[in-house]
């Protein structure tokens, strides 16, 4: 059947294809995460000079990546939101954001915990996690614009030029940091310096970060659902759907 | 097209000439909340001089903030934003010149205030010098990213908190290479690296903040 | 008369938050001709004003000016078209003069201090010309609105609520500024909840809503 | 397999406490997250029934 956007755009046709998709991802993320897991505690070596710690790796660098990737498939939504005005693209970037920012939190959180027993410190000035600390704050931003506007076309919009001006300064202040780190302290304390990269750490890493993006998708596609039933309120289709359960 | 540009620029300065009240509190601010730091932290004057960068720039950022809540405020429950954007000028003209004027409203007048602080805070001649030119270079950019933020929260309750919110995590660029010139200098390594990432900072903030503030403003005026 | 209608609005739909305000709009306005919008409270009346200025999107359907879609002629129609909302638009701490001189050059118009003295002597504020408006009242600070709209020029007047805060003499004044205008080969949409005694001037009637019962409104 | 008993694999080589502070930490806020996000649906289905049957009287 020809995959026309415009069949899929339509609100109430998404409405059902994101409630089929919901079950096949969270199974999907719960094996991968089994598996991922399986991967960190069992089969990657104690590591001779961190010991047991640097297991956090497993979820702190996937949590680290995808609180950047999710800002950036918001960043796509909003673009296409702006460009085609789809109202659909915007409910998506809305469903994404918490989450999102639930991934930078516990990037933030996990980092802390490693940083802890390798450097003695609860909180440790290191570039990447200086950068998470702000891409917290621009998902924190984000969030609270979209709260203090009743109207949700005009919400949608604002989000969206939000989201892109954001997107378009993540690389900046990513490198900005990186640059403040490297004036002040020197690349001697850096959390990213892991072990020598084992191809089993790696291949951990990669399980749980796909994991975590099947586990991302499966939430926002139930958000979507919900932000869609709020919108379409006065539509028949989902008068009968009331009806229905 | 310039005409316009001029005339939005000559309109807002005339306003703020009117009304000096507001102009004279962001001032104020400024001095008041760079003097808490040593009442907090001590007079020992090697550890002022240490800190004496990121305090200024920190509270040149706050003090823009403070400002820019009402950039659109005014004009916006007066009617006269409306009328503005009903110009046959490109609104982009609108908000490059509204961030113009708030910039030499609020932002040149730090770049004199600035020096009388370092001077408090024990700099010497020539990192004063730094410090005054990386303010030249660096508040355009909180005048034009933050006018972006004003455009967004238009007319929103607790506009002035939630323009903060939005826009500090993007003044973070302005923020490392503004202070780190001074601090270079401090460290005897030379301004130049970080002033020059600056302007380019800037530059890029010229490009894409008028644009986005205008169609902010058509978006929030609906 | 010309025979192409300046004002077209095609198919037009409008919405506030979820509720849909009025959908499948069509009318042509051409010159000499004064369309006059009218329906109860909270219809759309305002939200159809701005949607003809471009203030706000349409969620569908278009607007014509001369034959073409508004987003695409802006500079002209905006050259051309002059709206007053229920705010003034007037600065409180700038003189009437200041005002009209300055909200000209915005419009990228000149005007010089006679011109503007004259329209707002016209229109009885010859003892506050330099005061500044904070001190008028909301019935002053109308006229001073007025007194922009004459000397703006424009052919399409988009006026919402008028007559509100006006005096019988400001009535009075406001209908002889629409006939002049309208017979002099402009064009006028307005809404007003007051009745206008506008002779010899060709109204044109738009319901936005219900049809109101006298009592009902 | 290299943990020799269960309260070796707890113990994490002396790291337990943060191994499994930031890993409880990631089980913790998505379970919060999907309750959250299941009860906010079913609020969701409550109001707007709640509203249609209000706007159809």
């Amino acid at each position: 059947m020809s995959f026309s956007i415009y069949k899929y755009a339509s609100p109430m046709t998404f409405y059902g294809l994101a409630g089929k998709m919901i079950p096949w991802f969270s199974w999907g993320a719960a094996i991968l995460a089994g598996l991922g897991l399986y991967i960190a505690f069992f089969m990657a070596p104690t590591d001779f000079q961190q010991g047991e710690a640097y297991r956090v790796i497993f979820i702190h660098v996937p949590a680290a990546w995808m609180s950047m990737f999710i800002y950036m498939v918001m960043a796509f939504w909003s673009a296409v939101g702006l460009a085609w005005n789809t109202r659909l693209s915007f409910m998506m970037s809305r469903a994404l954001a918490p989450t999102g920012a639930l991934f930078a939190f516990l990037s933030l959180w996990t980092g802390a915990m490693w940083g802890k027993p390798m450097w003695g410190a609860w909180w440790v000035w290191d570039a990447r996690l200086t950068s998470s600390l702000v891409l917290f704050f621009l998902y924190v931003g984000i969030i609270a614009l979209w709260s203090a506007i009743d109207d949700r076309r005009r919400g949608d919009k604002a989000g969206a030029l939000l989201i892109l001006v954001g997107a378009i300064n993540v690389p900046i202040i990513y490198f900005s940091v990186k640059w403040w780190n490297t004036l002040h302290q020197g690349a001697s304390v850096s959390l990213m310096q892991a072990p020598s990269m084992a191809a089993i750490m790696l291949m951990g890493m990669l399980v749980m970060a796909i994991a975590a993006w099947f586990y991302s998708i499966a939430v926002a596609m139930v958000r979507v659902r919900g932000i869609i039933l709020e919108r379409e309120r006065q539509t028949e289709w989902v008068k009968e759907l009331l009806e229905k359960n | 097209m310039l005409r316009f540009l001029i005339t939005v620029i000559r309109r807002d300065l005339l306003l703020a000439a009117r009304r000096k009240g507001d102009w004279l509190t962001s001032q104020f601010f400024f001095v008041m909340v760079v003097s808490m730091f040593p009442l907090g932290i001590g007079p020992e004057p090697e550890m002022l001089r240490r800190i004496a960068p990121g305090v200024v720039w920190v509270a040149a950022l706050l003090a823009s903030l403070l400002s820019l809540s009402r950039l659109f405020a005014d004009d916006h429950r007066d009617g006269s934003l409306e009328q503005m954007l009903l110009s046959p000028e490109p609104p982009v003209l609108l908000a490059l010149g509204k961030a113009l004027a708030h910039w030499l409203i609020y932002g040149v007048p730090l770049l004199v205030i600035a020096p009388v602080l370092g001077l408090q805070f024990g700099l010497q001649a020539d990192v004063i010098g730094v410090l005054m030119l990386s303010l030249l270079i660096g508040t355009p950019v909180l005048s034009l990213l933050g006018s972006v933020g004003a455009a967004l929260t238009l007319g929103l309750r607790g506009g002035g908190v939630l323009l903060t919110l939005l826009i500090l995590p993007l003044y973070v660029p302005a923020l490392i290479f503004g202070a780190g010139a001074v601090d270079a200098t401090l460290a005897g390594l030379g301004p130049e690296a970080n002033l020059s990432l600056l302007a380019a900072f800037a530059m890029l903030t010229l490009m894409v903040a008028p644009w986005v503030t205008a169609a902010a403003l058509r978006i929030s005026i609906e | 008369m010309s025979e192409i209608s300046h004002l077209a609005v095609r198919e037009l739909a409008c919405a506030r938050g979820e509720r849909t305000l009025f959908s499948g709009m069509n009318f042509q306005l051409r010159l000499g001709q004064l369309l006059l919008v009218q329906g109860g409270n909270g219809r759309g009346k305002t939200s159809l004003l701005r949607l003809l200025c471009g203030l706000a999107q349409p969620l569908e359907g278009e607007v014509h000016w001369r034959g073409q879609e508004i987003g695409g002629v802006r500079e002209e129609y905006h050259r051309e078209m002059a709206y007053i909302g229920h705010v003034n638009g007037i600065k409180d701490d700038l003189t009437p003069l200041e005002n009209l001189r300055l909200s000209a050059a915005l419009a990228g118009r000149h005007l010089d201090e006679r011109t503007a003295e004259q329209s707002l002597i016209r229109l009885g504020l010859e003892r506050c010309l330099d005061l500044p408006a904070r001190v008028l009242s909301f019935g002053q600070r109308r006229r001073v609105t007025l007194a922009g709209l004459m000397t703006a020029g424009a052919v399409l007047w988009i006026l919402d609520e008028p007559l509100t805060g006006l005096d019988v003499h400001g009535v009075a004044l406001m209908e002889g500024l629409l006939r002049d205008h309208v017979t002099g080969g402009g064009m006028v949409v307005m809404t007003t909840h007051q009745p206008l005694s506008l002779e010899g001037v060709a109204t044109v009637p738009l319901q936005v809503g219900p049809v109101l019962q006298p009592q009902e409104d | 397999m290299h943990w020799a008993s269960w309260s070796e694999f707890w113990a994490m080589g002396g790291y337990g406490f943060y191994v499994w502070g930031s890993y409880g930490a990631l089980l913790l806020l998505m379970l919060v997250e999907i309750i959250l996000l299941v009860r906010g649906h079913k609020q969701t289905l409550t109001r707007i029934r709640r509203m249609k049957n209000w706007e159809q009287e």
